[in-house]
Order: C-alpha cells, then sequence, then structure tokens
C-alpha cells in the first residue's frame, strides 16, 4: 500500500512522461503528476484504493490560467503525492466529491476564492465569503499582489 | 360569633391585598423608571444573531407532552400533602406516616409505568 | 451605523434615583459571551480563577443578549459576522454598554491592509462603542482596567471607588 | 446536503442556527440544523463568520511580515504554527537554525500543545455542564502561559521563532519554572482523573458518542486526536520528524473505537507525552547561539515547497509557491480542524442535540484556524 504502487496505478492513467519523482526534503513530496481534468476522478479513485487520504485541493492563479493542485498523503509512510492540473481561464474541473467527502468543501473554497467551477459538484456555494459576495479575492488581478507570473517561469526550472 | 370570623376574614383580605401591591409595586417601577431603547430588530427573536426562519408553532412529538404529565401527577401529589403537614404527629404518628408512604407509593406507580413505556429513553436514530 | 432612534429617557427622570441606580449598574455588569477570535481566550481567562472578573461582579456571562448589559466585542469582525453584531446589539435591552477588546475590535489591528477585503476595520462602524481595550489580545489586567473605566464612566466620575476618592488630586478632573 | 433554500419544514421539523453567537461553537462557527423534536436531522455548518484573508494577505507581504499572522490563525497553539512556518521557510530558503534554537523550540511547542489540550479540555467540561475542571484547567494553565510570556513576551499569539532561530535566549530561570511546572502538572492528573474521567455523568455523555472510526477518518482526512481516537496512530512529529523530534523518545497514545471518550483520553495521554518531550529536551538543551545571521530579507529559490507539522488538533501544512522574491507567490495553509469539522455533517443526523455539542466539543475546532 506504499506509493510504488499507487505510481504504477497512476502510470496507466497518466501518461508516463508527467510523472515524476521530487526529492522529498527540499521540496516536502515525494511524487508529482501532471494531469488533465477529465483524469482527475479516475486518478482519486487509485489513490482511494491504495489507502491515501486527500490533504488538500488549492489553486494558484497564474497568467495563462489557474493550476489546480490535488495532494493525497498516507498514514503509515511518507508518501506525499501532488497532482497539478494547468487550467484554461473559465475552464472547468469534474468534483471528487463522490470519492473523497473531503474535497466537498476544498472544491467549494477554491469555487469561492478562484472561481473555478466543479461539474456535478451536489452543492456548489461559497464556503468563506458573504453569499451576496461578488469577487473572487485570490485571483491575482483582485487587490495588491506582489507580483503575478505564468506558470513557466515557476515550476519548469524550480528543479534544474 | 360573627365579629370574630369577620375578624378573620380581616386578615384574608390584608393578606390578599399586601400580596397584590407586593406584585404589582416591580412592574410598575420599573415600567417608570427604566430607561427605553427602541430599535429595528428589538422584536425578532433571539437566534444567536440570525434571523429566525420558520415559526416554532409546530406540532413536536409526544414524548414532552408524557414527560409532563409525569411532573403534573407529582406537582398535585405535594398539593395534598400541604394540609397533611398541618396535622401530621399530633395524635398518632406512626399511623400519619403510614398513610403518607401509602399515598406516596400509588403515586409513584405512574412513574414505575412510564419508565415501563420507555419516556426516559432518548435514543439516537443513527 | 446600528439604527437606533434616540430612544426617550426614562417616564419618571430623578437625578438621585438615577445616582444610585448607575451605581447598582456599574457594580452588576452582565457581559455577554461574544467570542469572535484570540481575545475570547483572554476574556475567559480573565474570567478563570486567576485574574477573577467575579471582583467587579462583572464575570456573569450571559449567553443571550436578552439578559446582558454590555457586549464585548472580542475579535476580528469579518463582513459576514457584521449584520449578526448589529442584530445583537439591538436585541440587547437598555441601557447597555459595548466595549471593543483588541485591536482587531478597535480598528482591524493586523489583518487592516490595503486590499484586505474581509474585515471591517473597527466595531465603532457598527455600534456605539464606550470603551476601547488595545492590546492584540490584550492581558486580563487590561480587560480589567477596561471594566473599571466602564464602571468610572457609568457613575460618571469616581465616587464608585472610596479610596480613589480620597485621593484629593485624581478627584477633580471629572 | 441541504440545498441553499431549505425547502419548508413539515409539521414535526423545524430550522434551528446554532449561530455564530453561541456558548458552545467555540467561536463564530454556524451550524445550521434541521431538527425533529429533540433529533437533528440534518447539519449544514456555515463558516466564514471568521474569515480574515491570511492567504490573501501573504502575498502581498515579506515572509517576514506574515510572521505575525501565523500564531493568530489557531491562537491556541500559536507557537505550533509560528515555529511550522518558521521551519518551511528555512527549509525552502535553506537556512539552519542553532542546535540550542531547535530544542527551545520544541520545548516551547510542547508547552504550547499542551497548553491548547488544558484550554480545550476546561471549554469541553464547560459545555458539558461541569465548571470546576474549567477551573482546574485554566490554573493549570495560567503557569504555562506566564513561562512562555516571560521568554516570548506575548500569553497566547507567540512571534518567538524567527528565520535563523528563536527572539531570545532562555535563562535558567524559565528552564527552573519549566521542570516545576513538569512536576506539578504531572501531580495533578490524578485530580483530572477523579474529577472527570470516572465522573459516571462524564462516561455516559461521551461513551458510544460522535463515533468516528478509520474509516470515516480517511475520507474527511482527519488527523490529530481525531485520527488517533479512531486507533490509526498518524502523528507528523514520527511519521516525517522535523526539527529535533527526530531524538525525542515518545509514543503516541491511540483509542479504539473513536468516540466523544476514545478522543478525551487521547488528548490527556498526549500531554504526558508532551510532558516527556520536554524533559528530555530540557536534559539535552545544548549551550551555543541561539540565532544564525539570515538575509534582511529571506529570498527562496524559485519552486513549491510543502511542509508538514503536528499541531494540538492535527496535521498543518504550509505549501509555498516561491517566485525567487521576497513575498511568497502563493501561501496556502493545510489546517486539521477543517477536515475534522466536516465528518459532522456525516455523524451527526439522527443524534440529539445535547450530543451535538457534546461532538462539536470533542473534535476540537478553532473557528479562524478554518476560516483563515
Amino acid at each position: 500500500m506504499s506509493s510504488e504502487d499507487l505510481k504504477r496505478a497512476l502510470e496507466k492513467i497518466v501518461e508516463p512522461s508527467s510523472v515524476h519523482a521530487r526529492d522529498y526534503e527540499r521540496n516536502g513530496c515525494l511524487l508529482e503528476i501532471g494531469a488533465e481534468p477529465g483524469q482527475l476522478p479516475a486518478i482519486a479513485r487509485a489513490a482511494r484504493d491504495a489507502g491515501f487520504f486527500l490533504e488538500f485541493i488549492t489553486a494558484v492563479d497564474f497568467a495563462d490560467g489557474p493550476v489546480a493542485v490535488y495532494q493525497f498523503n498516507e498514514c503509515e509512510t511518507i508518501s506525499r503525492t501532488q497532482v497539478k492540473v494547468q487550467l484554461a481561464r473559465e475552464e472547468s474541473l469534474p468534483s471528487i466529491g463522490s470519492v473523497y467527502d473531503a474535497a466537498l468543501w476544498y472544491e467549494r473554497e477554491v469555487f469561492d476564492l478562484f472561481g473555478i467551477r466543479f461539474d456535478n459538484h451536489p452543492d456548489l456555494r461559497r464556503l468563506l465569503l458573504p453569499e451576496d459576495a461578488d469577487f473572487h479575492p485570490l485571483l491575482k488581478e483582485y487587490g495588491k499582489v506582489h507580483a503575478f507570473r505564468s506558470a513557466r517561469d515557476i515550476y519548469d526550472d524550480q528543479d534544474a | 360569633m360573627p365579629g370574630q370570623v369577620l375578624h378573620d376574614f380581616l386578615y384574608v383580605g390584608v393578606f390578599l391585598v399586601v400580596g397584590v401591591i407586593f406584585a404589582l409595586t416591580p412592574i410598575i417601577l420599573s415600567w417608570l423608571i427604566a430607561p427605553r431603547s427602541e430599535s429595528a430588530k428589538r422584536a425578532e427573536t433571539y437566534e444567536s444573531g440570525m434571523t429566525a426562519l420558520g415559526s416554532a408553532w409546530i406540532q413536536f412529538s409526544v414524548a414532552y407532552y408524557i414527560y409532563t404529565l409525569i411532573f403534573l401527577a407529582f406537582d398535585v401529589d405535594v398539593l395534598y400533602l400541604f394540609p397533611v403537614a398541618l396535622v401530621y404527629g399530633k395524635q398518632f404518628v406512626f399511623r400519619d406516616f403510614l398513610e403518607i408512604v401509602i399515598f406516596v407509593f400509588i403515586l409513584s406507580l405512574a412513574i414505575v409505568y412510564a419508565w415501563r413505556k420507555g419516556v426516559f429513553k432518548w435514543q439516537s436514530k443513527r | 451605523m446600528a439604527v437606533e432612534k434616540i430612544a426617550p429617557g426614562p417616564r419618571v427622570h430623578l437625578a438621585v434615583l438615577d445616582e444610585v441606580l448607575n451605581l447598582c449598574r456599574a457594580n452588576s455588569l452582565w457581559p455577554m459571551t461574544f467570542g469572535l477570535a484570540c481575545c475570547a481566550i483572554e476574556m475567559m481567562a480573565t474570567g478563570a480563577s486567576r485574574f477573577d472578573l467575579d471582583r467587579f461582579g462583572a464575570a456573569v456571562f450571559r449567553p443571550s443578549p436578552r439578559q446582558s448589559d454590555l457586549m464585548i466585542v472580542a475579535g476580528t469582525i469579518s463582513k459576514k459576522m457584521a449584520p449578526t453584531i448589529v442584530t445583537l446589539w439591538e436585541q440587547m435591552p437598555a441601557p447597555k454598554w459595548c466595549m471593543a477588546m483588541g485591536n482587531c475590535a478597535i480598528s482591524g489591528g493586523p489583518f487592516e491592509f490595503e486590499g484586505q477585503y474581509a474585515i471591517v476595520p473597527g466595531a465603532d462602524l457598527l455600534v456605539p462603542v464606550d470603551v476601547y481595550v488595545p492590546g492584540c489580545p490584550p492581558r486580563p489586567e487590561a480587560l480589567i482596567q477596561g471594566f473599571l473605566s466602564l464602571e468610572d464612566k457609568i457613575t460618571k466620575g469616581e465616587r464608585r471607588n472610596v479610596i480613589r476618592r480620597f485621593k484629593k488630586s485624581a478627584g477633580k478632573n471629572r | 446536503m441541504m440545498t441553499r433554500t431549505p425547502e419548508p419544514a413539515t409539521e414535526h421539523t423545524f430550522y434551528l442556527n446554532l449561530g455564530p453567537q453561541h456558548p458552545s461553537t467555540h467561536g463564530v462557527l454556524r451550524l445550521f440544523v434541521k431538527l425533529d423534536g429533540e433529533y437533528v436531522m440534518e447539519v449544514d455548518p456555515i463558516i466564514g463568520y471568521g474569515h480574515r484573508g491570511h492567504e490573501k494577505m501573504a502575498e502581498s507581504h515579506f515572509y517576514e511580515q506574515f510572521l505575525p499572522n501565523t500564531p493568530r490563525m489557531d491562537y491556541l497553539s500559536g507557537m505550533l504554527f509560528n515555529h511550522a512556518y518558521v521551519a518551511a521557510v528555512e527549509k525552502m530558503a535553506g537556512i539552519k537554525a542553532p542546535p540550542r534554537a531547535e530544542y527551545i523550540r520544541v520545548i516551547c511547542a510542547e508547552l504550547n500543545r499542551v497548553a491548547s489540550h488544558l484550554m480545550w479540555l476546561g471549554a469541553y467540561l464547560m459545555d458539558l455542564g461541569g465548571v470546576t475542571p474549567f477551573f482546574y484547567a485554566f490554573d493549570d494553565r495560567e503557569n504555562i502561559l506566564d513561562i512562555l510570556d516571560r521568554v516570548s513576551g506575548s500569553r497566547l499569539t507567540y512571534n518567538y521563532c524567527r528565520f535563523g532561530g528563536v527572539a531570545r535566549d532562555i535563562d535558567d530561570i524559565f528552564i527552573e519554572a519549566t521542570r516545576d511546572f513538569v512536576k506539578r502538572l504531572r501531580g495533578r492528573w490524578k485530580d483530572y482523573n477523579n474529577l472527570v474521567t470516572k465522573n459516571v455523568i462524564f462516561i455516559h455523555r461521551t461513551r458510544d458518542v460522535g463515533v468516528i472510526d478509520k474509516d470515516l477518518a480517511l475520507r474527511f482526512g482527519c488527523t490529530g486526536p481525531v485520527l488517533r481516537g479512531a486507533g490509526v496512530p498518524y502523528d507528523v512529529r514520527k511519521a516525517e520528524p522535523y526539527s529535533v523530534y527526530g531524538e525525542m523518545d515518545f509514543d503516541i497514545p491511540t483509542g479504539d473505537n473513536g468516540d466523544a471518550f476514545d478522543r478525551y483520553m487521547v488528548r490527556l495521554l498526549e500531554m504526558e507525552q508532551s510532558l516527556r518531550i520536554i524533559e528530555q529536551a530540557l536534559d539535552r538543551l545544548p549551550d551555543g547561539p541561539v540565532t544564525t545571521p539570515t538575509p534582511r530579507k529571506v529570498r527562496p529559490p524559485k519552486g513549491d515547497y510543502y511542509f508538514a507539522a503536528e499541531t494540538a488538533r492535527g496535521a498543518l501544512g504550509y505549501y509555498i509557491v516561491s517566485d525567487g522574491s521576497e513575498c511568497p507567490y502563493r501561501l496556502k495553509v493545510r489546517v486539521p480542524s477543517y477536515g475534522n469539522l466536516q465528518t459532522l455533517t456525516e455523524i451527526l443526523p439522527g443524534t440529539l442535540v445535547a450530543d451535538t455539542i457534546c461532538i462539536l466539543g470533542s473534535i476540537d475546532i478553532v473557528v479562524p484556524e478554518i476560516d483563515r
């Protein structure tokens, strides 16, 4: 039930090129997968069968569109895997609330703060902001932020 | 003889009047000297800061009704014990004691009946 | 601002009676348990046995606004919470006072920055505040000093505190 | 789940707001509850009343400027949040704190964990109607607050850890006070056991109430005493040892059937383990400096990092995306109470209202931590 058989299971879903190991000492996670929005429910089921629990779902807003970050972890061994999904600006994601009940609130929070919609989510409404709020605060062009970069110049050369 | 009767009733009358006055003065006094504040939501029901949804005048389960019935049984029971307290232990102490034991025992059968019927068991409906 | 019409005073107004009533009110403040964030823990610590708010007759924490005459706004006021605070303030019967405890309730505190979208910077934008207790969170001693200054404010002078009455210098500025 | 506009209550059920201002919701959590007499039919926890926008704030502040925010997220284990954030940024920027500073951080963190459990104990028993344990627990907690106040300057929102070490060195008054406190608290277990653990009412109120089993905990991502109460010995200090936890030997208490009583026992035994860690750390406290020279503005290299730590409520995680500048590009705080609170939607339907308060108290949530 450790991360090897999850890695094999994921390689069947996602093409092997986008599965690459990360150095746990520096980055804190062992495995990172670049996935397509459509493969998410399959990935979630694979992680669920491997006995992983969902640590969090969040998003990071970039110039060419937000990146959704899913993170799974296991209790017995250190086996933290991250799934990153690059989205276009108005693209929506399939909800994995049916596999992990924790995802229901995480998805509502990502919708609330980023505006990313989740299809077939049973109850997609704002979680943190008042119901009548009409803005998504964590988008980079809302309010004052330090920088607004594109995903490539953060993720691509980080392990070089 | 009538003077004596009238005299006794005088006590009752005074006691009544003082009772009424004693009850009404705080109400009138506070009506006079209390500061007042009117505000929009003053009359709304308090529900931890939120506006209450729906009214509380609904039919609720019968368990509450049976609970109060048992209380009522014992309330009346105490009512009968007041006069007994006046004459208790004047002549035959043991007889009075026995009567009260029988009286309370018969009434406590209501509790035993309710207990057997499961009124006190609030099972969780998981 | 809490829309509250200027309430007419009591029907019968006697100065001596008012003074006596204010003395009683000052020494038996019933605060409403209304902790929003970190300051609520310091409020509980003040109510606990070491700092003991009961010495000032003020530790009868009532959960419902109907039975309390002091609202302590202890913590950060988020925009989602603002209408609730106004509702609770309006549901409190007169005479009522408000104490803004902690920097968040006074002015938004450490969370007030350019681009802040989530909090109301200060309780005085919502309800009329009588006493401000600074600190993040204010120490229990500061909260007790807040209670003492509120009691001074209610009795309009230091006659309440016997010791201070005999200090000639302090008594003059009222 | 309940839809936004609830349908009109049928003749038996009605809606109640265990709302933001409620003595037993430990902060501004609102439980929108559909009741049928005494029984809870549906519950919809509505949060956001304590939302301050920490994560938006982080994107426009330097790494150092975000330091005071960390203890204000979960003000009961402020030192643990502070320690985790500092350790995360140190790992990113490659700063190494001197060993003495690491030991001081672990001592203060464990003291804060004990203070948080004591605060929970007092508040939980008050929810169940017992007021005396509240005064017992707060009395002990004041000792810890004095010790930490002496060295960090604040009672609750500690800003004591800095990048590269701690703000001030501890002196032998601190060490002696801590040893006295450890001895004193050890003598108090007998009082707590007699007053609470062996109390029949407490046992009847908490045994087999709010059972969170292993599968439910994993589905909702619960961690901390809630997960350990269900029998899973998962503790980040053992699973991914950070700072000097690797050199400490302590064991992880777990419950067996995951009800409110087991969570209570786990927290009580955890306090004992924290005392053991404090004693070991005090014995092995090396001398030497407490800070290493660090640049005025920390600029971690590009990339994203995740750092996990164990707070009193569970596994805390900082997910920081850095673009090489002095401000984090994105800072996500993975908070333990988030998953713990969500289990309410599954275990509350069908229980009595009194048990709702008992279950809510037993999972020990802090609302501004959930709302961030």
